[in-house]
């Protein structure tokens, strides 16, 4: 708590510096930087490379801000993070987490959205016969609890499989129970691991995509609190340019990406890394990411996630999108910084 | 008896009132710190979700305690036949034993796989240790001159173990097996939070990735008080496990 | 040393290496669950600035933690053994919070303590005090009341009782506390490292995990007993040299 | 009963000896001991402290090796074979806190393999003369010292072997209480028809008891005095006042003195 306030306090002397400095130069100036921090929804890697290439090639000190990133881990989430104030801005892995952190009384608002296709994707050994959904019927599909399994269930229910028909368990960690088939159907991040696997030579494998399936929904949002929107729209501008010309850097150069990331933690793999901004940058640029560009909040994809999760009973149907996306501050990013290169 | 509970309950009151006081007092919200109440009626309206997540950590941890208190106190016991053993592979235990259990769970996930097999190693693995070390220490402070009484009588080693060191080691023992039952649960959750078909630390990691905070700390309070509870048994016990003293 | 005091042990661990390198190299599944030692002492080879790091990085927040937790637990146990009504009331609660996985109150610890060293640090201190304090309590209460009085009737104050008779009674089991706080406190820093941070063996660990890199897995393995062999090899030191007297009571 | 020297020696010690320690830090406890021991004999040996009776007497129960030669019922022995052969009663009653005080008593049967209703059935009729009636369910720390011993005693005599080696079993009884136990354990002995060496540094306590008084020297310990005492029995406590008790004691006292003296001042010169 303590951390907080200070933060707040020197928050609110830097901006008035800022606000000084403003007036009497009339443009940003280099020794006053706005203060924000960015949470990740996991460890340092090249899943968020934009931001750590923003940082590094100083496109958020141009938009006047300087920018820590805070990496996530296994025990902690951005959403109560940034709502208590200790972050400003997070990026929420999946719509639902966004949604149900509403209805808990977090006020967290999207402010852009990364990945037009969900990166969730499930992988059956070929040998199995496995290809569609609607083999899934008898079978053991493994996934992660956290979200994804709403996803699942859809993809089932659209196969015209009862959810009794196919035994979901949760997935964590490792693919070993896949490799050593003691389940039929996992799922995978196709920028993690899906990558694992094959760096692991397993070869003859099936991967099924929601999308395929009228299981299309985004995902990794940058969110900011209600209360950040309202009071520092220019900080939350800025955070957004920044970030979005991050990842436009990031995809068109993308071994100086890696090597930015790779300076920023410990104990990665280059090969790998790339493998997964590859495979993130993919997802960035599918269906509307490269029509309207990067960073889209596509309205359309958003319903499509409430909807699902509305039949699931997950949200409950007065769940107002509106309040929980502000499209306004990506429409307002230079072109030039949306567009894939 | 009321006096003596009387001075605990004073304490919990106190910490109870900080809680209180200090969301009240510094406007914190309650996906920060949630009122006591809150969290107590959570507990109550998915009380089915949390006995089975709290049956499924038992076991784990009860399992593996049993597994590794047995190996533990075997191993104690086979290593202090022998002075010779004991310098042998006393270094090689103590350097296994100095690896943070958290750093075997990746592997104990993979070699035995995201279901109970994997928590009860890892508890084992733990409770193995604690009471081994224990033992080890307990059956070496023994009275040598009451070791020297039983051999005059011609007793071997065993015997002597099982009819004088054993029981002399007790307290000692049991302060190891103490230790080690809320370190049982811990480990359990700890494993289960990286990992798990079941448990509170599943419904842990869950809830906290989908941002249901409340449905968090109710399972961590349902692990703690469960915790205690069982350790409170075991106090209760020791008190008759070791009646001489 | 003689070479009956060093040859056994070392036997010993040289065949279990050779167990372990024979065994890393059956066929077993798809995932090898146990490389070859060889395996793992060549990555540890490669990567020994990484790891070192790493572990510098982890041992300080270690270090510290544990310096925290044992001032402070040893404070409560004399605390403790001195008030009996703050025994009374407070104890039990130390008892219930060792009863809480604080690796759950993730987003707490990072709003509490930042997302610097702090954080860590505040960890390895909760995992550390409880033993010392429990330790610190027992040991200065061991003292037999017929030494007590026995000093008490040369006119000794609370304080001359508890400075030459409490504490030099209750060293030893203190220092057996710090023994097992020393490896709490390094579990500390590594579970306190998840709490978002990018250097530091615990992060290692997790990174290893999400790639299913089971050889790097090891060398953490291996780094962290290094560390963990470190300080007790220290602290036995201290043990043996300057605290002689007396074991456990 | 006086001794019976037609019969062979149920012990023999010849020129034993016994070393601490390796290298250059050695210690010889004792050096050249000879003793020999008749069946149904009383000995009581005595010495200055630190002069390796204890040592002599965990070689004779078998607990250490030493070198020289050892006899026991004619045949030689070396020290560890006289384990389970002699029934060993160390200073402390080492009674064992968690077993009740008639377990505690026939301890050495069940390690002999009786089963313990066996065992406790023999033990029964014993707990009147040891007096202990009405103690068999009691745990030790719930008796007085003297009691605790008479259970140690009663523990030795359970486990029936032909020499009893009794190390300073009343030492840490105050004066009153020893004097009973004194009386007490003659009758018995008697009674039971054994042979028992026994250690004090109690010179009276030697006298009264012994048939025979055996005096050891400073470190390293040998044998200085061999002394037969040739008063009657049974003795009563009168006899303590006698001119010929006081007689010997003088004898014997001068001699442990002078032992002790040297073992003073061996302990003065050393830095």
């Amino acid at each position: 708590m303590r951390t907080a306030l200070k933060t707040i306090t020197r928050r609110t002397v830097v901006s008035a510096v800022g606000a000084i400095c403003l007036g009497a130069m009339g443009s940003t100036s280099a020794f006053a930087l706005d203060q924000v921090s960015v949470r990740l929804p996991w460890l340092a890697q090249a899943q968020f490379a934009g931001f750590y290439v923003a940082k590094a090639k100083g496109f958020y000190e141009s938009e006047g801000l300087e920018v820590t990133v805070n990496p996530g881990g296994p025990n902690i989430n951005g959403e109560t993070l940034v709502a208590s104030g200790a972050d400003d801005f997070a990026i929420v892995g999946t719509v639902d987490a966004l949604l149900a952190g509403r209805e808990k009384g977090l006020p967290l608002v999207a402010v852009a959205m990364l990945l037009q296709q969900n990166p969730m994707a499930l992988v059956a050994h070929e040998d199995s016969g496995i290809r569609t959904p609607a083999d899934f019927k008898g079978k053991t599909v493994s996934t992660f609890f956290t979200g994804a399994q709403n996803l699942v269930y859809a993809m089932i229910e659209n196969a015209g499989l009862a959810q009794e028909d196919v035994k979901v368990v949760p997935q964590a960690v490792s693919m070993a129970p896949f490799l050593d088939r003691q389940v039929d159907v996992a799922s995978v991040t196709v920028y993690n691991e899906l990558n694992v696997l094959k760096a692991q030579g397993l070869e003859g494998i099936v991967v099924i995509n929601p999308a395929d399936y009228g299981v299309n929904v985004p995902s990794d949002a940058i969110v900011a609190t209600e209360k950040t929107i309202a009071e520092r729209p220019a900080v939350v501008q800025g955070f957004i340019n920044g970030s979005i010309r991050g990842w436009q850097y990031a995809l068109a150069h993308p071994d100086e990406a890696v090597e930015i990331v790779m300076n920023e933690a410990s104990g990665l793999e280059a090969p790998h890394q790339r493998a997964m901004l590859d495979a993130y940058g993919k997802l960035m640029t599918a269906g509307e990411g490269t029509t309207s560009g990067l960073g889209v909040l596509d309205m359309a994809g958003v319903e499509r996630a409430r909807d699902i999760l509305l039949s699931r009973g997950v949200v409950k149907p007065d769940v107002d999108l509106d309040d929980a996306v502000n499209a306004g501050f990506w429409k307002a990013v230079p072109s030039e910084f949306t567009k894939p290169q | 008896m009321i006096a003596r509970a009387s001075y605990p309950l004073l304490g919990l009151l106190i910490i109870a009132a900080i809680w209180e006081g200090s969301i009240r007092f510094f406007d914190i919200p309650p996906f920060v710190l949630p009122p006591l109440g809150q969290i107590a009626e959570r507990i109550w309206t998915g009380r089915s979700e949390m006995i089975a997540g709290l049956s499924a950590t038992l076991y784990e941890a009860g399992t593996g305690y049993v597994i590794g208190v047995a190996i533990g106190l075997l191993l104690a016991i086979a290593v202090s036949l022998s002075s010779l053993a004991e310098r042998s592979v006393m270094p090689l235990f103590i350097a296994i034993n100095s690896v943070p259990i958290v750093a075997y769970v990746p592997v104990s996930f993979v070699a035995f796989g995201l279901g109970a097999a994997s928590k009860i190693a890892m508890v084992a693995l733990t409770v193995g240790f604690t009471v081994f070390l224990s033992a080890v220490q307990g059956l070496k402070s023994v009275d040598p001159s009451a070791v020297n009484l039983l051999r005059s009588f011609g007793a071997g080693q065993m015997r002597i173990i099982w009819m004088f060191s054993l029981p002399a080691a007790m307290p000692i023992i049991v302060s190891g097996l103490r230790v080690s039952i809320v370190r049982a649960m811990i480990v359990a959750i700890v494993a289960e939070m990286l990992g798990a078909y079941d448990g509170l630390g599943r419904i842990i990691y869950e809830a906290t990735q989908q941002v249901d905070f409340l449905r968090t700390w109710a399972a961590i309070a349902v692990a703690s008080l469960a915790s205690l509870v069982i350790y409170g048994v075991f106090v209760w016990c020791d008190r008759r496990l070791v009646w001489w003293k | 040393m003689k070479p009956s005091v060093w040859l056994p042990p070392l036997l010993v661990t040289a065949l279990f290496l050779v167990c372990w390198e024979i065994f890393g190299h059956l066929p077993m599944g798809r995932v090898k669950v146990v490389p070859p030692v060889s395996a793992i002492a060549m990555d540890i080879i490669h990567n020994h600035q990484l790891l070192l790091r790493a572990m510098l990085h982890t041992l300080t927040e270690a270090m510290v933690g544990f310096a925290a937790g044992a001032a402070f637990g040893f404070l409560m146990g004399v605390l403790f053994a001195e008030v009996r009504i703050l025994e009374r009331m407070f104890f039990p609660v130390f008892i219930i919070s060792q009863t809480i996985p604080v690796v759950a109150f993730g987003a707490l610890v990072v709003i509490w303590f930042g997302n610097g060293m702090l954080s860590k640090v505040v960890i390895a201190f909760y995992l550390t005090f409880f033993p010392v304090t429990v330790h610190t309590h027992r040991g200065l209460l061991s003292v037999e009341q017929q030494r007590i009085d026995l000093l008490r009737s040369f006119a000794a104050s609370r304080w001359t009782l508890f400075w030459r008779l409490r504490l030099p009674f209750a060293l030893p089991t203190i220092m057996t506390s710090l023994i097992l706080g020393s490896s709490l406190s390094l579990v500390g820093a590594i579970v306190g490292e998840w709490f978002g941070d990018t250097k530091g063996l615990g992060i290692m660990l997790v990174q290893a995990m999400y790639v299913e890199n089971m050889v790097r897995l090891w060398s953490i393995i291996v780094a962290c007993g290094v560390i963990g062999v470190g300080l007790y090899a220290v602290l036995r030191f201290v043990q043996t040299r300057w605290i002689w007297w007396g074991n456990e009571t | 009963m006086a001794s019976r020297p037609s019969d062979r020696p149920i012990i023999e010690l010849s020129n034993v000896s016994k070393t601490f320690g390796d290298g250059q830090r050695t210690v010889v406890a004792i050096e050249n001991v000879n003793l020999d021991i008749q069946p149904g004999e009383f000995v009581t040996l005595i010495g200055p402290s630190g002069c390796g009776k204890s040592t002599l007497f965990n070689i004779v129960a078998g607990l250490l090796d030493a070198e020289g030669s050892i006899r026991f019922g004619g045949k030689p022995h070396n020290g560890c074979d006289l384990l389970g052969k002699v029934a060993f009663m160390p200073q402390k009653d080492l009674l064992l806190p968690w077993r009740r005080v008639i377990d505690n008593a026939i301890l050495p049967l069940q390690v002999e393999g009786m089963s313990r209703r066996q065992a406790r059935a023999m033990a029964d009729e014993l707990f009147g003369e040891f007096g202990l009636a009405g103690f068999e369910n009691h745990y030790p720390h719930q008796l007085s010292g003297g009691m605790r011993q008479r259970v140690a005693l009663m523990r030795t005599f359970l486990f029936k072997r032909d020499l009893m080696l009794l190390d300073e079993p009343f030492g840490a009884l105050d004066a009153l209480t020893r004097m009973m136990m004194q009386r007490w354990l003659l009758d018995i002995w008697q009674r039971h028809n054994r042979t028992i060496l026994f250690i004090t540094h109690d010179v009276d306590e030697a006298i009264f008891l012994g048939d025979r008084v055996v005096v050891m020297t400073a470190r390293p310990g040998s044998i200085k005095i061999n002394r037969k005492i040739d008063l009657g029995r049974p003795r009563g406590a009168e006899i303590t006042t006698s001119r010929e008790f006081l007689e010997i004691k003088k004898e014997l006292l001068a001699a442990v003195e002078e032992e002790s003296m040297k073992s003073f001042r061996i302990a003065q010169q050393v830095p």
